[in-house]
């Protein structure tokens, strides 16, 4: 049934009897052209892009637990494309694109909500750094906009500008980044490719991968061996444990990232904004609780939770860029398992294994990338070829040296 | 060395003599800047551990602190002697000016510094004259008990007048001196 | 009873009555109430309104559940969104306001939204608002989040302090109601470290609440006897009003203590909040248990509350919650709350019990088994209810109990799942390990003697178990009621955010089946409190719907927080300007005397520039360089990392950390070093110098210092633990100035005793310890980043202002001038110096210009890695000078640079400008830049794309020393 | 978490510094033939979900390098040695 408000109001009258199921709760077929591993935002984009671009709908997407139930489901829900460097602009700015038509593509309402994006700044070396970034996503034009402290003032007169440690001096702006519902991205791709026949099989855990002869053949699960073609990994925060069953080592740490949610509020603050001398970002959510977050706690973890003192670092820097925000409580916290790479980029790839794939390492950046991740990591399985869009996101940078190193931290997966 | 001249404590901005606070019947802590003639940063060289630390205990008239592993903080001798007395089993670095301290006893101590240091600061713990690296308030510190209910703290000169703001600012429920 | 003030009992003072005002009416209260009692008390039932339909709430709990009488406490900057009412202790003065309603409580027009309710079902906004496109952001959403939310937050900054702190003990309890009182008892008398927590300002958890007799005492008695000896042991430490809100890795706890939430303001001296770290080597889960609503018709008309609640108004706070009241329950708790009523004064219709048989004493009141109440009539009270044999009966509240949950949330923090009792009807705690425990009706145990027992024994960490006292139990029997079918209007699950008993089988229906699932499409468990009324209704509702068993269906995951915290007592006192502590230089004092202006470096504050009159910073480092390039400048140049580096094998370390080599460094001799990462990147650079054969000083930048002393920590001590080596940070031990210029040696020349600074005894890149001032030793380095002569000069920290002020008297003659990083910057970019802008993490000494550094000869850190085809490619950006084409532009850093006649992409773009300044020697500004293939680029002229200001123009490559290339100045 | 450090004493979590996999080592030599060793120790990461061994600074303490074995689902440290002690220990082995 399409969605509209046609669709409602008829349904509204029936009593809502009539709707269907989102997608359907398929038992495994014996073999699919081709498997994803991971039910998260990536993996059902990808199958969703395979089977509506690239035609291919012989496909399954194993999850091991709920759809939804992984990164998709626990990130701040913030979208942006102000990157730096030209291995991720062009691939960010596409994914920019395909959120801004995604609710109409699939038919579901993600409310995508361009409200801005705002990162302050509080040195000079800081201005100068985010000039070069505006400055990159401008050059190939994408929306930026270097604020000045006044006009940052003018934006959010409630930040501190009176008694900040670190005064604020200014700000880039990129006014079509903004939030989307996040789960409602996992259900839309869901929908969306389930309808096209693609098959998702929930509580559906791949304990490993049979390859033959350098070629993959299939996957055996706790729901019996699944055949397949082609089979991509889209398992972001266990990537590492799924490519060990192909034997493959990444370079990826796993980490744990906290994320937090305020009681809900009446409008607070408008659209996104980030602390620049310290770790805090902050949104406020459609149901009115502000979203917020900071670093990962900074130890290898593959617990969906982390300890308090990153709770405070994150909860310090908010009080210290809104002071108002003393008084409200924070209601929730909750943890996601990161893919930290050594560079802070992602990888989109073939692999050394005929026939696998691997999406992985996106560190604490994966939700934004989610429709040209899925875009571009289905392009990369149809046509056992990189994009150009992903063609930096290979697996052999490291080897070559050709890192794509936004914060210049290097091999320090738990510092990008 | 440079006797003649003034030494000007990075405290001496701040650290005035009162009573502040909570006006309690007697202050709950008493805070003192600490002026010890020398700290030298001692580490064992090479294989030397063990000769330092008998050498260092059986030096009579020097607090010598742990400060890590195979390290301490002489005070009360001037560097050079210090230097001189561990040739060959230590190097030393005079740290005498990079460093303030403050002690702070009083029956609240406990209470004071339970706001800044994840060290269980017990009696059952944390025995007199033992010394702990910790932070505080996000400034790393050093820290030794001297007596049941007094404590010495000793911070980057750079921090310490930050870190005198908060340490005071903790004690004020309990009413507080400067001495 | 005057009004629904009881006459007698409660632990209320009535001798001491408190002014308030709720939504500017002034009320009269009593000491001990909450204001919710209070507001009861006044026969004021109406405190809110619901998230999305915008209905008409009262007050359904006693405790810190509540999910709807939420309201504003406090106003101007200490106003505070959603607190709940039945957690506000009443003091003299309170003012609170309801929330969610417009224009008032009374009449709302966003109830408005209940008419269209029938199609505002689960999940109905992911269905609609997609058209046309551009309406979602401009009209659908603004009007979603202004009807959304709950309370106004205020945006100014509070005016109260918060504290942190950390707390140690062998023992902590979570609540002090029978079974924790049992467990603090019996750790205490053993000697143990006893912390006691309760979230409630009074200690003793149900005792007060309810009638009970343990050891021919009341309850409340008893246990104001055992919390007295408690209170007398050093050993315990009592936190009433203190909410342990997150269990985390190895058994610390994260708490809040409202020190002063019970008072119109602090006093100036003490927190409004302190927050806890507690580690606790043991802990004691005695939280109770939390009863749980029916699903039924108008289950949240205001006067509709849980049973307990009544009784606990009742007995506690002396407050009638009605004059005439109905009872509905599944369970014995509906019988107390009628007995008590009933003891109170109060009428009681009837009990309405779900069960068929109950063999629960009525005490006398009407009992109709077997019934339901289908809907409860009245708009904004209860004026009676209807039941499904369509019987109806007037009254002016309802009490209902579906059963009781263990308070078990903490002990799912960590990643644990409870498991369902049918025999308690609920989910009861599984084993996390014996540093946490749960005990009492936590634990499933639903009678009072079973949790002093079970108290007791937790509590016991050596030796014997104290003595249970005798008690009179009230016995517990429960058949499930989940959702009353017949129901007539909204039947609510979860009230706050108004999930009822039919979103969650068409939840169901459209495949969200998976609780997870469930919640999210509905929202039900996601309002501020967490589903601790609602979500046991939830999992039921969907376990019948899809055919499974509670176990199957499973809770949703317990997280942090047991109650929502504020973000001050989370912050605590590093807040405003106490943020971060500030560093300060030992030249502060001095630089404050010049004039300095500060900028924050890191924590550092360094001197920036030294304005005169009404100078801006141009002008004023403009007038630095020129009086440093001409005459002689001195800068503080303390916040340098300098790390003492000593031992047999110091050289040997530094050539395994430099690229380049160290032990050929003669003593009394600095070099510039540059340390690269294992990646082969740069990681930083600065000047050592060899003070001893055995005796090394190293300087880092300002930024890495504590990175590069983490590296070599990590090096000496993973890598190569059989050096003979030791370093520690030297950086606060010296004033450090440089003094530049063509009369920096004259000028220093007055103030040394005894040595010639000619260029025999102390030639460029000297590096000895002097003696200054007549007698002072200090280390004196012929080093410059400005290009001029120039020496740095260090001296122990506390003589540094003073030795500032000598050299300044003593270059007085020659004009000697202040000067701050501005200034220093102006001139190391006019010298083609790189730093921060260049050091950026992803330059490799090839890109510096430093290629040449990196030794052949030895193994260091970065060298294998710096050889990979990537990071030799000769594309990469290299470090260039850059002058716009006319000399009169002014060029910006952060620009990017394209080919003269390239448009603007990505695809074309050869690099950035890193780094600018005007230079007051060439009169024009000029830059460094990080350009592709830059070294082969000279001459050549390139579009600069400026972007995000929206300036172009042009500019010409050079070399990147832009200012005396033949270094003649340092040699002046 | 809390961390036994063997020169401190228990502390928490807050006064240490994690970096990573401790079971890298750095090549011995720097001919270009080892160029895959070294890719390995600079890039590739052990990363189980469960027992790991990893290097943690004692950066707010003592400033020790340790090598703690630790459960990366559950958090549980088994068990602490200097990274002097651990490397030493791989010199033997």
């Amino acid at each position: 049934m399409k969605y509209s408000v046609f669709s409602l109001l008829k349904s509204t009258l029936s009593g809502h009897k009539k709707w269907p199921p989102a997608w359907r709760d398929p038992q495994p077929k014996k073999d699919y052209d081709v498997i994803i591993i991971g039910g998260g935002g990536h993996g059902l984009a990808t199958a969703y892009y395979l089977a509506k671009v690239h035609g291919i709908s012989n496909v399954a997407v194993l999850e091991k637990s709920w759809l939804g139930s992984g990164n998709v489901g626990r990130n701040t829900t913030i979208i942006r494309s102000n990157y730096m460097l030209p291995g991720n602009n062009p691939f960010y700015e596409w994914s920019m694109k395909l959120w801004e038509g995604l609710e109409q593509d699939f038919n579901f309402n993600a409310m995508v909500s361009q409200r801005g994006v705002l990162n302050l700044c509080h040195s000079d070396p800081q201005r100068d750094a985010f000039a070069r970034r505006g400055n990159a996503m401008r050059i190939d034009g994408v929306d930026a906009e270097l604020l000045d402290t006044e006009a940052v003032r003018d934006m959010y007169p409630f930040l501190d500008f009176n008694n900040a440690r670190f005064p604020i001096k200014g700000g880039i702006l990129q006014r079509r980044g903004g939030t989307v519902r996040h789960d409602a991205v996992a259900w839309g791709y869901a929908r969306g490719a389930d309808s096209r026949g693609v098959d998702i099989i929930q509580n559906c855990e791949v304990t490993g991968i049979k390859t033959v002869k350098g070629k993959v053949a299939g996957v055996q699960t706790n729901r019996g061996f699944i055949g397949c073609k082609k089979l991509g990994l889209a398992a972001a925060g266990n990537s590492s444990e799924v490519a060990a069953m192909a034997g493959l080592k990444l370079p990826i740490e796993s980490h744990v990232l906290q994320a937090f949610v305020s009681e809900g509020l009446k409008p607070y603050i408008d659209g996104v904004v980030t602390f620049g001398a310290g770790h805090f970002y902050v949104s406020q959510s459609d149901k009115g609780g502000l979203v917020f977050g900071g670093d990962i706690d900074g130890y290898n973890s593959y617990a969906r939770r982390g300890n308090l003192p990153m709770v405070e670092h994150v909860i310090e820097a908010g009080v210290a860029m809104i002071p108002g925000l003393a008084r409200v409580r924070v209601l929730r916290s909750w943890g996601g398992v990161m893919d930290m790479s050594m560079d802070g980029s992602p990888i989109i790839d073939k692999t050394s294994i005929d026939g696998l794939y691997l999406n992985a390492g996106w560190c604490y950046g994966g939700f934004k990338a989610t429709p040209a991740s899925g875009w571009c990591f289905a392009h990369t399985i149809a046509n056992n070829e990189p994009h150009k869009l992903n063609a930096a996101y290979r697996l052999d940078r490291f080897r070559r040296g050709y890192m794509i190193d936004e914060k210049g931290q290097g091999a320090t997966p738990n510092l990008h | 060395m440079s006797d003649q001249f003034t030494r000007i404590s990075p405290l001496a901005d701040i650290a005035f003599q009162g009573r502040f606070g909570a006006d309690h019947a007697a202050p709950g802590v008493t805070l003192s800047v600490q002026h010890p003639a020398a700290i030298v940063a001692v580490i064992a060289r090479k294989g030397k551990a063990k000769a330092l630390a008998e050498a260092l205990q059986n030096w009579r008239g020097v607090r010598a602190q742990w400060a890590g592993a195979e390290q301490y903080f002489v005070l009360d001798k001037p560097f050079d002697e210090v230097r001189k007395k561990l040739d060959g089993l230590a190097s030393c670095s005079d740290q005498s000016h990079g460093r303030a301290i403050i002690r702070i006893e009083g029956p609240k101590v406990r209470h004071v510094l339970c706001k800044g240091t994840p060290v269980d600061l017990h009696e059952s713990e944390f025995e007199i004259d033992r010394s702990a690296l910790t932070q505080m308030a996000h400034v790393g510190v050093h820290l030794t008990r001297i007596g049941r209910d007094a404590f010495e703290l000793s911070v980057f000169r750079g921090f310490s007048e930050s870190f005198w703001e908060w340490l005071t600012e903790q004690s004020e429920e309990f009413g507080y001196q400067v001495i | 009873m005057t009004g629904f003030r009881l006459a007698k009992g409660g632990l209320v003072d009535r001798s001491t009555a408190l002014n308030f005002q709720f939504d500017g009416k002034v009320f009269s209260g009593l000491a001990g109430d909450t204001l919710a009692s209070a507001l009861i008390a006044n026969d004021v039932h109406l405190m809110g309104r619901s998230f999305k339909y915008h209905r008409p709430r009262g007050v359904i709990s006693a405790g810190s559940s509540e999910p709807n009488a939420l309201v504003e406490l406090r106003e101007g900057p200490r106003k505070e969104a959603n607190t709940r009412a039945t957690m506000i202790e009443l003091y003299d003065g309170l003012v609170a306001k309801s929330q969610n309603r417009w224009p008032s409580l009374d009449l709302d027009v966003g109830a408005l939204n209940s008419i269209v309710s029938a199609m505002f079902v689960a999940g109905f906004y992911y269905k609609t608002f997609m058209w046309p496109k551009s309406f979602w952001e401009k009209i659908y959403e603004p009007i979603i989040r202004k009807a959304a939310g709950l309370g106004v937050a205020s945006k100014e900054a509070d005016p109260d302090k918060y504290e942190k702190a950390y707390a140690h003990c062998d023992l902590m309890v979570v609540g002090s109601g029978p079974t924790g009182l049992m467990a603090a008892l019996a750790a205490a008398r053993s000697g143990a470290r006893v912390i006691l927590a309760d979230e409630s300002a009074a200690l003793g958890g149900s005792l007060l609440n309810e009638n009970e007799e343990i050891g021919g005492q009341s309850g409340g008695d008893w246990a104001a006897g055992v919390i007295a000896e408690l209170a007398s042991m050093s050993n315990v430490t009592l936190m009433p009003r203190t909410t342990i809100f997150g269990w985390y890795d190895d058994n610390i706890f994260g708490a809040v203590e409202r020190v002063n939430d019970h008072v119109l303001e602090p006093s100036p001296y003490e927190p409004r909040q302190r927050y806890w770290r507690i580690m606790a080597k043991r802990a004691v889960m005695a939280a109770g248990a939390e009863e749980r609503p029916i699903v039924f018709g108008g289950n949240d008309v205001p006067g509709v509350m849980l049973a307990f609640a009544m009784r606990t108004y009742a007995n506690r706070y002396a407050a009638a919650a009605g004059k005439s009241v109905v009872v509905f329950t599944n369970n014995n708790s509906g019988y107390r709350t009628a007995r008590d009523m009933k003891a109170h004064g109060v009428h009681v219709e009837a009990i309405i019990d779900s069960r068929k048989e109950s063999l629960a004493d009525a005490s006398g009141v009407r009992v109709l088994r077997g019934g339901m109440i289908t809907n409860v009539t009245g708009g904004k009270r209860v004026t009676g209810v209807e039941l499904a044999d369509h019987r109806g009966i007037s009254c002016d509240a309802v009490a209902m109990s579906g059963g009781w949950s263990p308070i078990v949330n903490l002990m799912y923090h960590r990643g644990a799942k409870p498991k369902w009792d049918e025999r308690i009807a609920g989910f009861v705690p599984t084993n996390v390990g014996e540093a946490f425990v749960a005990a009492g009706s936590a634990a499933g145990k639903m009678l009072l003697s079973e949790c002093l027992a079970d108290g007791a024994r937790a509590g016991t960490l050596k030796g014997k178990t104290p003595a249970i006292p005798k008690c009179r139990d009230e016995a517990f029997a429960v058949t499930p009621l989940w959702w009353v079918k017949g129901s007539a209007g909204k039947a609510f699950v979860d009230y706050q955010n108004d999930s009822t008993a039919k979103d969650l089988p068409l939840a169901a229906q459209e495949g969200y089946r998976d609780i997870e699932l469930a919640k999210r499409y509905t929202t039900a468990g996601m309002a501020t409190d967490q589903g601790k009324l609602g979500n046991v209704n939830a999992i039921a509702i969907l376990a019948e719907a899809t055919g499974r068993t509670m176990d199957q269906v499973g809770t949703t995951t317990f997280r942090p927080y047991y109650t929502p915290v504020s973000f001050g007592a989370i912050a605590g006192p590093f807040v405003g300007h106490h943020f971060q502590p500030v560093r300060k230089t030992p030249l502060h004092e001095w630089a404050e005397e010049q004039g300095a202006v500060f900028v924050e470096t890191g924590l550092w504050m360094r001197s920036s520039w030294f304005p005169q009159k009404r100078e801006d910073w141009l002008a004023s480092a403009s007038r630095e360089v020129l009086a440093t390039r001409e005459r002689v400048g001195l800068c503080d140049v303390s916040t340098l990392g300098k790390i003492d580096v000593q031992g047999n094998d110091a050289a040997e370390f530094l050539n395994r950390l430099y690229c380049n080599t160290f032990s050929t460094l003669d003593v009394g001799k600095a070099r510039y070093g540059l340390m690269l990462r294992e990646d082969g990147i740069v990681f930083d650079d600065g000047t050592t110098s060899r003070l001893a054969a055995d005796h090394f000083l190293m300087t880092t930048t300002t930024a890495n210092a504590a990175r590069v002393m983490s590296h070599m920590e990590f090096c000496h001590q993973a890598h190569w633990h059989d050096l003979d080596v030791q370093y520690v940070s030297v950086t606060e031990q010296w004033a450090q100035m440089a003094i530049a210029g063509p009369k920096a040696r004259t000028t220093l020349q007055k103030i040394v005793d005894g040595a010639t600074l000619d260029d025999a005894s102390f030639p460029y890149l000297a590096a000895k310890e002097i003696s200054i001032l007549g007698g002072m030793t200090a280390r004196l380095f012929r080093i410059s980043f400005s290009g001029e002569h120039a020496y740095e000069l260090a001296v122990p920290a506390d003589y540094g202002n003073m030795v500032a002020r000598s050299i300044m008297q003593a270059g007085e003659e020659f004009g000697i001038t202040p000067y701050g990083i501005e200034a220093l910057s102006i001139m190391r970019i006019e010298k083609g110096h790189v730093a921060g802008g260049e050091l950026n993490g992803t330059t490799t000494a090839g890109d510096l210009g430093l290629g040449k550094m990196m030794s052949s000869k030895k193994d260091y850190i970065g060298r294998m890695m710096a050889a990979r085809e990537g990071l030799m490619d000769k594309n990469r950006q290299s470090v260039v000078g850059i002058r716009p084409s006319d000399a009169r532009d002014k060029i910006r850093a952060g620009s990017h640079l394209l080919k003269k006649d390239d448009a603007p992409s990505m695809a074309a773009d050869q690099g950035y400008i890193s780094s600018v300044a005007w230079s007051p020697m060439l009169n024009m500004w000029l830059g460094l830049a990080l350009l592709a293939n830059g070294r082969e680029r000279h001459g050549e002229v390139v579009k600069i794309f400026d972007g995000v200001r929206n300036i172009h123009m042009y500019g010409v490559i050079c070399d990147p020393m832009h200012y005396d290339r033949e270094n003649k100045k340092l040699h002046v | 978490m809390r961390i036994n450090c063997p020169h401190c004493g228990t502390r928490p979590v807050e006064e240490f510094t994690f970096n990573g996999d401790a079971s890298v080592q750095r090549p011995a030599s720097n001919d270009p033939k080892t160029m895959d060793q070294w890719f390995d120790y600079v890039y590739l990461r052990d990363n189980p979900k469960g027992r790991f061994d990893e290097y943690v600074h004692h950066s707010s303490g003592c400033r020790a390098w340790l090598v703690v074995t630790r459960d990366t689902q559950t958090h549980e440290v088994f068990g602490v040695v200097t990274a002097r002690d651990h490397a030493k220990k791989r010199v033997k082995a």
